[in-house]
């Protein structure tokens, strides 16, 4: 990810917690659109090389089961100056939460959930392209 | 004409299958396979408002108008990373 | 660094640049006041740790020679929320720049300079604690 | 009385050396004792709008009077990172 003419790294790994909204979680499971995800994903990257002044990005996103204390997402971004590494490495994980066709089932005590789907739960989809 | 309808996490779960293939009339648009979609498998949870649309892996608007061979995924709210 | 109750990692690595402001850099040297720069290293933790929901947070520092493409500092973050980790990553390496008493030496191609004393250069000092 | 002074970085190179033994007056303040070197190493640069004090580890202000003992160290721009 470095090289002579990169000053800053910035990471972002996503981990599975054991804990989100009152479940004790178990195990996650992701499940992507593959062909699509993939192709958002080098959409999102070019649009940060467009956008900030990067050396080199790389995004890996997991899919299956995901356990506790695992990562399911590891963004890496280098660059000259660190703000641009560190708001490349942000505007990647939002937009991977907003736009890349994968999801999470939580597994629990007591039963499993699609987080996103919920019914009765209100959500802000993405600008449509 | 035909289009493949891939559904994926909670929509694959309800409906049972990961991939059907749909008759539908030249000239329909996205929307309207989604509504004929809920006719056949009233299981499917009235989601509109949080429905994406995406026709051959793009993300189209809901008027978009399909066309023969078309491969069309509903995309509920994306929880990756 | 990570952990069960631990959602997102944030982490950045500072790394030596072959070129800063029009000079072609060949070495870096780090010179600490070791210990008053490990206690400000603790003290800015610290406040991190108070200011943002962490887990865990590490700090480490080089001094001494660093060839380019090396790591000059390396921060990582977890915590239950990625918010609190980008933002606790942020500004650990921004406090670092600002308070810890930490010099840089840039060797280039004919001379060598200690960034930060250059005589005729405007600095605005921190805050005065 | 007495105090240790330490110096980092291009003040140490300036001086050619990292640690004096100073006899100030009581009462003196840091800002005084900075004075009071760069009379006796005319080889310092004009830095008070850019340089720190710390007295002991800590930073402290220019007004700050000394006790015997103390570790002053005058903190040029830092630049770690």
């Amino acid at each position: 990810m470095g090289g002579p003419e990169a000053g800053a790294i910035a990471t972002f790994i996503g981990t599975a917690r054991n804990y989100n909204e009152g479940r004790n979680v178990t195990l996650l499971e992701y499940e992507a659109y593959p062909e699509m995800a993939e192709q958002e994903l080098r959409r999102l990257g070019q649009e940060a090389m467009g956008q900030w002044d990067l050396c080199r990005m790389a995004i890996v996103h997991r899919v299956g089961p995901v356990h506790i204390g695992e990562a399911s997402v590891v963004i890496a971004v280098s660059s000259g100056h660190r703000q641009d590494a560190f708001a490349a490495c942000r505007f990647a994980i939002e937009e991977i939460k907003k736009r890349v066709p994968i999801w999470k089932k939580e597994v629990f005590e007591g039963g499993e959930v699609w987080i996103g789907t919920q019914s009765g739960q209100a959500f802000s989809p993405p600008s449509r392209k | 004409m035909k289009v493949t309808v891939k559904l994926f996490a909670a929509l694959r779960q309800q409906v049972g299958s990961g991939e059907l293939s749909k008759e539908i009339e030249e000239g329909s648009t996205v929307e309207q396979l989604w509504d004929f979609l809920r006719e056949e498998s009233p299981q499917l949870p009235d989601m509109k408002g949080s429905l994406l649309y995406a026709v051959n892996r793009n993300y189209v608007t809901r008027d978009h108008v399909l066309q023969d061979q078309d491969e069309v995924v509903f995309v509920p709210p994306v929880s990756g990373g």
